[in-house]
């Protein structure tokens, strides 16, 4: 292990973003995002929850694939180049991490995602723990240990000491290159440290109003009854069909692939979907989900009935409350999750 | 900027012009031989009250550097109040342009009657003037659209 | 350019006046008080310029009889301006002499009383505009 | 508040409504969430508090769909919001009941969550009933004391005020909350240089994720289909792939409420990534008050809006760049 | 896509001297959906159209691209050309590389790349059109002329003529204009009076004409061939079925002091009065701002003094709503006022007049019962002296920058009056050039010089000095000779500008005609369609739409009349196919764009829609496209772009804007 002082933090960004790119929790105009660091860019390590997940360093909001190039009456197709740099990220928590791996099991399964493989092939994750868990976090549920995230680096900020351990090869690479700024911690104060901050971020955790929320019952084999229930009938009312509970989700990976004319030719790019939205699956035909039920349902059967169905059990959810957090109409998926308990308990 | 990249800056320069007046107008420059700058292009709408906020902007995500909207004088709208739904339009329009930190010199209404050949080409002058005074639009440029 | 066209052009940057416009209407020399002490007419100052004889201009007679009234200036329908070309013409000759600009805080020292009260007039009239 | 679950209660028993429209508690203090409720015992989840910020009226469109009428709880801001709709036939008159309910100032969780409070177990103080001028919030890390005010969402502290502009009958009284000008911020954006504009607008937009979150909740964005989700300008889009897209949705959005938007505040509300996106509709609202006489939308339902109506004495669009 | 031809015209040398059309050719074949492309001479001739139907039919074409001229010169002759070939003719679209382009640059390889981009943006344009059908609305066969002077008169005349009813709005009391004003006319010094009133009294007594004195137009709406107007006839105060134009309460009338509008001024009139004496028609009006029985509610005589009963003091102002298929503007002209112009002394003497009050003081029925004399003092004038070009040919904003045509003429005609009645005045006239084309002009100002002694000077008066002996003082150079001339008058005449009647600006508001700076109504075409106004079914006559003499007002009215009987004659009109329309399934039913539409086209019907899958009945908006115009005001208004317009539709100005952006 290692540990460097807070106030040392700014010398280690910018070595490591010397020869690489690093991305980290930035605020902009009062919101803290994952972003590339820059000299001038406002870190901030205090807020738990970005307000977008980091998925996007791996899976960006919008990404080119080629570029047709139009002269006269012929057409040339320029393909995007895959990532080749390394890069790190700095200050992830342990949910993202959680919902990274819920990506690789989307993007990295056959048909492997090129360009998502070269982003992860290339990048080194240093994992933050949760320092204050929030009341919208249910992590836990999902088997997320937010003391101590799973990552290339785990690090703890105690106090104004930040303990680094390397957990990877990745890790122990990027640990190497970063030598001189880390000091070593070895000593029987710092594991102390680490494991009374490790202790106390469990207690919280149990604590949580959330955490001891039962997932009994969302699994494939419900499949039909989940999907028919009456329920999402009521409880898909007050939904907006906006698409935040998407764009914030560390896991939700669904993308629309789109052309657009630049005047000299084409760009074609995907971004980011959301199934909330109406021309979400949208066919020649027409649409197969044609009211906002529908929609609201197929998200959430996602998240806690196909994917578990097609992953090993492993829920498309990881617990981190951005969409509790931020959806305008006060839904998220544990109101979902306790409407069916309740229902179901009173069937019961 | 220097003097000769000045020189070099052609400026895209969009011109929309309601056909009963404006259009007729630089109809009427033209066949008095009154010239303007090339960089103008102008395309036939209806009306001023034709044009949509959504066509300048375009232009300018494309490229342009200036948009100019020409149509009847208030009052003298071939359809009667056309143009005073433009005006309105237009004002607000530039103002939030102006509110965002788009130089406000990019956009200009201006009435021109199909009797105002001169007004067309003096008013064209003076535009492709103003936009190269300004330069290179960037503020609101698609940059994906940027010829390479 | 030649130093007649050079002058010519003087003479229209000082003056701010087009004399293609000119009509030849006259009404210029109508109503020019200085009309039969001038030996080049107001209308044909104009033709002075767009011939491009500034020479001959600044050698008449006319050029410092010319009372700067203006009314030339203020009737012709052409807003050719007759008077702002001969005054543009003495300004050549005086710029020619040295004499330029005045700061105005020179202006107090060189009023004196011998100094008739029409120029005062005059200067102001030319430069109320 | 009993009193108002008293009376819907009555009104589903007389037949008068076949729903009600409100809020139903959350399961966190402050997320009750918009709700119908069909049946007398469902009422028991019923809540009006602080935290009922959500403007039902957008949900009056689809309500005026179903068949019988729905009781609909609007607070005065509301109402505006409203009467916009029945002015451009998207809600029935008919099919609404509405019961004005008074109002004290609604609160925003992101401010409270900005002064650095977080695991919330709990807040005392926000309900209508409460006289208390301050909010008590219990948090797994200690008890904070937050006065009301402070708490407030900016549009309370911009209030256009008391009054219902539409209701069948109100319950409760409503208080001053307006301690502001609602002008100040565009006022000091105004008087910016160009560049620093320009700056101050790309910084916010950036953060946009094109969520939709200010659209969808916006009763003035009513369209059935947006042009930013149909072909009919090359217009949709998904995702802001370039800093233009961010403006042109924004500046598009404003200028298509332009003289419909009531300044409900709401799109400010919901955006996650805290954008002041009511600053473009205020702008155009300065504007409108300016150049073409003071004009608030759904105050009414006769008054031709301004980008419908003009005078012959119009100001030009040149004036704009007179004024900077 | 589109299988498009472009078709690149030279217009002799006029584009293809500034552009390499061959360059724009080969630009062409490079663009998408370009299958064929060539360029001729003249596009527009028979054999260009030839050109363009054998490459229709020999290539398959389904749009077609005309760089050429302006759309506004053939935009309808390639339309045509193309229907010919069997092609819908909304499937051609211009590119105007002439007017827009070869016109205004000089530089070849700049005005050629322009032209290319202009190509571009048709093409792409064309690429969006769809195949419009156009059409129909009906006629009222039903004409309305504005205006009641000889142009106004005569219009009316050869309408009726042809056989349709027609309807005349004049403003003052009676009809008969300026001309009624005039003593003689040149070049023939005809009797201005024996010459009109005979037209006058013809369109009074023809049976499809009709009358509305003291009458104003207050609204018009609609469009070519089916018009609404509302006209404002104001409160004669006169019954006229009962008045038979005796007299005798004009002679009655106490109240005898109003400055007569007839006599400019030069004399007085009483509040009941007609005009003059052959006024038509010859019923009086009571002058409500003048009549002390309105002013004090005390007086009454006219009503006692009149025999037929016919005084009506308590008449209102009526509005009558007729509907026409034509409406032809003669709303002609006035003098401008010469306030602007005191160097000449007009406010200051009496004697200084203008050419239409000599015309009052040379008439018999005027002032002075046709004696010239000095309105000072009533003597014989021995000198007299006319300026001309008072307030024409301005460079400056006092005056008018036109030339006002008739002066030269009529002073001439004067000058001979004068030197012939009393042949010992003397005439003098400055003049910066007299300008006399016509027939029999010159001739007729060369008698003036040679036969009538007429002293013409090449000069322009700088000043007229009233002299404390009631003399004039003019100063004035004389550019041929070289000399500045002081000469003393008795009187001196004004050839002041004329200028459009000032209420024509509000007329072409309500009409929307296109109108100038000079408040001339503007022509369709200022060559081939002199006569019409860019906006269909509104018709020119006379000075409104240019300073214009009495023949060339006589023909110019009977060539508007001409136009209009063209239009009545049509049982229905083909419409504009340019109409809006809208979509369905995105409308919100909001009623937005009826609230701006000002033909009141949109209106809104619950219909049941099946999107994509869900049924339900909405508000939707529907374009009546009889009514429609085609102006857009309604798409942009519209949020949701249900609202697009034919033939202009938004994703056609994109395609405009990309290519021009490219």
């Amino acid at each position: 292990m290692y540990k460097i002082k807070r106030e040392d933090l700014p010398a280690l960004f910018q070595k490591i973003a010397a020869d690489q790119e690093l991305y980290l929790p930035v605020s902009t105009a009062g919101q803290t995002n994952f972003g590339v660091w820059r000299e001038e860019a406002e870190v901030d390590l205090d807020t738990l929850k970005t307000v977008k997940s980091p998925k996007d360093v791996f899976f960006p909001q919008s990404e080119t694939l080629y570029t047709c190039y139009r002269e006269g009456k012929k057409l040339s197709v320029e393909p995007e180049t895959l990532k080749e740099q390394d890069f790190v990220v700095f200050g992830m928590k342990a949910c993202d991490i959680k919902g990274v791996e819920v990506l690789d099991r989307v993007f990295l399964s056959d048909p492997i995602d090129t360009f998502y493989a070269a982003r992860r092939d290339h990048g080194t994750i240093v994992a933050l723990a949760c320092h204050e868990p929030e009341e919208t976090c249910f992590c836990k549920v999902f088997g997320v240990d937010a003391a101590h995230p799973a990552a290339d680096v785990a690090a703890w900020m105690v106090e104004d000491t930040l303990y680094w351990k390397p957990e990877t090869e990745k890790g122990q690479k990027l640990t190497e290159k970063l030598a001189d700024f880390l000091e070593k911690a070895e000593d029987a104060g710092s594991e102390t440290a680490v494991a009374e901050e490790e202790e106390k971020i469990r207690s919280i955790m149990e604590e949580l109003p959330y955490s001891h929320l039962s997932l009994e019952g969302w699994n494939g084999d419900v499949l039909m009854e989940k999907f028919e229930s009456p329920l999402w009938e009521e409880l898909y009312k007050p939904c907006l069909a906006c698409g935040t509970c998407t764009f914030v989700c560390p896991t939700c990976q669904c993308y629309d692939i789109k052309d657009y004319d630049t005047g000299q030719g084409v760009q074609r790019y995907r971004c980011w979907d959301s199934c909330m939205y109406s021309d979400f699956t949208m066919m020649a035909h027409g649409n197969n989900r044609t009211s906002q039920k529908e929609r609201f349902r197929q998200r959430f059967m996602h998240k806690l009935v196909y994917f578990p169905a097609n992953n090993d059990g492993m829920y498309s959810c990881v617990g981190c409350g951005r969409c509790v957090e931020k959806c305008p109409a006060s839904l998220n998926i544990v109101k979902v999750v306790k409407a069916f308990q309740e229902k179901e308990g009173a069937k019961a | 900027m220097s003097i000769e990249a000045r020189e070099e800056f052609k400026p895209k320069i969009v011109a929309f012009c309601c056909n009963w007046c404006s259009y007729a107008g630089a109809d009427l420059a033209g066949s008095s031989r009154l010239s303007y700058s090339a960089d103008v292009k102008i395309i036939r709408v209806p009306c001023s009250c034709r044009v949509n906020p959504m066509f300048i902007l375009r232009a300018f995500e494309r490229g342009a550097d200036g948009v100019i909207i020409c149509g009847c004088h208030p009052g003298d709208c071939h359809y009667t109040s056309g143009n005073y739904y433009a005006r309105r339009r237009m004002t607000l329009l530039f103002s939030m342009l102006d509110f965002i930190g788009v130089e406000n010199g990019r956009t200009r209404v201006e009435w021109v009657s199909a009797a105002e050949g001169v007004k067309f080409s003096q008013t064209m002058h003076e535009f492709v003037d103003k936009i190269t005074s300004l330069g290179k639009n960037v503020r609101l440029e698609d940059l994906r659209c940027r010829k390479s | 350019m030649t130093d007649k066209k050079k002058q010519a052009e003087l003479i229209r940057e000082i003056s701010g006046v087009n004399p293609l416009k000119c009509m030849k209407c006259g009404k210029c020399s109508a109503t020019c008080p200085s009309y039969n002490e001038m030996d080049i007419k107001p209308h044909q100052f104009v033709s002075y310029v767009i011939n491009e004889d500034i020479e001959s201009l600044v050698k008449s007679r006319s050029l410092w009889k010319c009372l700067s009234c203006f009314a030339c200036v203020q009737r012709c329908p052409r807003d050719v301006k007759p008077g702002k070309l001969i005054d543009a013409a003495r300004q050549i000759v005086e710029r020619q002499r040295g004499g330029d600009y005045l700061s105005p805080d020179e202006i107090p020292e060189l009023l004196d009383p011998e100094i008739p009260q029409q120029l005062l007039v005059s200067a102001f009239r030319r430069y109320r505009r | 508040m009993q009193e108002i679950v008293n009376r819907a209660k009555e009104l589903l028993a007389d037949g008068t409504v076949k729903r009600v429209l409100g809020w139903k508690a959350g399961d966190l203090p402050y997320n009750p969430e918009p709700a119908y409720f069909e049946k007398e015992e469902d009422l028991e989840e019923f809540v009006y508090n602080g935290f009922c910020g959500a403007n039902l009226s957008k949900y009056m469109i689809e309500a005026s769909k179903m068949e019988g009428k729905t009781l609909v709880f609007l607070k005065p801001c509301d109402t505006y919001s409203f009467q916009q709709l029945m002015k451009e036939h998207r809600v029935d008159r008919e099919k609404a009941y509405i019961i004005g309910v008074g109002c004290k100032g609604k609160l925003d969780i992101e401010r409270i969550r900005r002064m650095g409070i977080k695991g919330i177990k709990s807040i005392a103080g926000a309900n209508l009933e409460d006289e208390a001028e301050t909010l008590t919030i219990v948090t797994l890390y200690g008890e904070k004391e937050v006065p009301y005010k402070d708490a407030m969402l900016e549009r309370c502290h911009v209030c256009k005020g008391k009054d219902h502009m539409i209701f069948d009958e109100i319950i409760g009284e409503s208080k001053e909350t307006k301690d502001g000008d609602r002008f100040a911020e565009v006022e000091r954006i105004e008087a910016m240089s160009p560049e620093e504009k320009f700056a101050f607008f790309q910084k916010e937009l950036s953060k946009c994720i094109r969520c939709n979150a200010c659209r969808n909740v916006c009763p003035a964005c009513s369209c059935r289909k947006c042009v930013f989700d149909s072909n009919k300008f090359d217009s949709a889009q998904k995702a802001n792939v370039d800093s233009f897209e961010e403006k042109m949705f924004h500046i598009i959005r404003a200028f298509h409420v332009a003289g419909r938007c009531t300044d409900c505040g709401e799109c400010s509300r919901v955006c996650p990534q805290g954008i002041p996106l009511h600053l473009f509709n205020r702008k155009f609202i300065k504007d409108i008050d300016e150049l073409y006489g003071e004009y608030q939308a759904g105050a009414d339902l006769e008054e031709r809006g301004p980008l419908t109506s003009y005078q012959l004495d119009d100001a030009e669009p040149g004036i704009v760049a007179e004024r900077s | 896509m589109l299988r498009i031809g472009v078709f690149v015209c030279h217009c002799g040398s006029n584009i293809a001297a500034t552009v390499d059309v061959k360059k724009v050719v080969e630009m062409a074949l490079h663009e998408p959906g370009v299958v064929h492309a060539e360029d001729y001479q003249y596009m527009c001739s028979e054999a260009g159209q030839e050109k363009i139907r054998a490459a229709i039919q020999e290539k398959h074409l389904s749009g077609i691209v005309v760089c050429s001229c302006s759309p506004r010169m053939h935009e309808n002759t390639f339309r045509n050309a193309a229907e010919r070939a069997g092609l819908n003719p909304y499937m051609v679209e211009i590119a105007n590389i002439r007017e827009h382009c070869s016109w205004i640059h000089k530089d070849m390889e700049e005005a050629t790349e322009k032209a290319v981009i202009l190509m571009r943006a048709a093409v792409a344009k064309v690429n969006l059109n769809t195949p419009l059908q156009p059409g129909e609305s009906r006629v009222t066969k039903r004409a309305l002329v504005i205006g009641g002077g000889i142009a106004g008169i005569q219009t009316a005349l050869d309408i009726a003529d042809a056989g349709y009813p027609v309807d005349i709005v004049e403003k003052t009391p009676s009809i008969g204009g300026r001309m009624s004003q005039l003593d003689k006319t040149f070049p023939t010094l005809d009797c201005s009076a024996c010459i009109l009133t005979p037209k006058m009294v013809e369109a009074n007594a023809h049976p499809n004409i009709n009358i509305y004195t003291y009458s104003e137009v207050e609204k018009v709406s609609g469009f070519v061939g089916d018009f609404t107007v509302d006209i404002r006839k104001k409160a004669r105060s006169v019954d006229m079925s009962k008045c038979t134009g005796c007299g005798v309460c004009q002679e009655k009338c106490p109240s005898k002091k109003t400055p007569s509008e007839f006599n400019r001024g030069l004399n007085n009139r009483s509040a009941i009065y007609t005009p003059f004496a052959q006024a038509i028609p010859n019923v009086p009006v009571i002058d409500r701002e003048a009549c002390i029985k309105f002013k004090t509610g005390k007086c009454g005589i006219c009503s006692k003094v009149c025999q037929a009963g016919a005084i009506d003091y308590e008449q209102k102002d009526e509005i009558i709503t007729e509907k026409y298929g034509a409406i032809v503007v003669a709303t002609g002209f006035d003098m401008i006022k010469l306030d602007d112009y005191d160097e000449y002394a007009y406010s200051q003497s009496k004697d200084v007049i203008t050419s239409l009050e000599l015309e009052r003081i040379m008439n018999a029925a005027g002032p002075t019962g046709g004696h010239l004399e000095r309105l000072s003092d009533g003597k014989a004038p021995k000198e007299i002296v006319f300026i001309q070009c008072v307030g024409s040919r301005c460079a400056d904003n006092r005056g008018k920058s036109y030339c006002s045509k008739i002066c030269c003429m009529y002073t001439a005609k004067h000058a001979m009056l004068i030197r012939d009645k009393y042949p010992d005045v003397n005439v003098t006239v400055f003049y910066i050039d007299v300008r006399t084309p016509g027939k029999n002009f010159d001739e007729f100002y060369r008698r003036a010089v040679e036969e009538y002694g007429v002293n013409y000077i090449k000069g322009q008066v700088g000043k007229v000095i009233p002299q404390p002996d009631g003399k004039l003082l003019v100063q004035g150079a004389d550019l041929l000779d070289n000399k500045q001339i002081l000469k003393e008058a008795d009187m001196v005449v004004l050839a002041a500008a004329i200028e459009p009647n000032p209420d024509v600006r509000k007329i072409a508001t309500m009409l929307t005609a296109s109108i100038d700076t000079n408040n001339f109504l503007t022509e369709a075409h200022a060559k081939l369609r002199p006569v019409e106004s860019p906006t269909a079914g509104v018709f020119l006559s006379g000075v409104c739409q240019g300073p214009k003499d009495i023949p060339e007002t006589v023909s110019q009215a009977g060539a508007a009349a001409v136009k209009a009987i063209g239009l009545l004659a049509k049982d229905k009109l083909l419409t504009n196919p340019c109409t809006a329309h809208s979509d369905e399934l995105l409308c919100n039913g909001c009623s937005q764009c009826a609230n701006v539409c000002p033909y009141g086209a949109i209106t809104y019907e619950e219909k049941e829609v099946n999107d994509h899958g869900i049924r339900e009945v909405r508000r939707i908006a529907v374009v009546n496209e009889a009514l429609c115009q085609g102006c857009g005001a309604c798409t942009v208004t519209c949020p949701s772009g249900a609202m697009d317009l034919k033939g202009f539709s938004n994703r056609q100005i994109l395609a405009e804007v990309d290519a021009i952006c490219r």
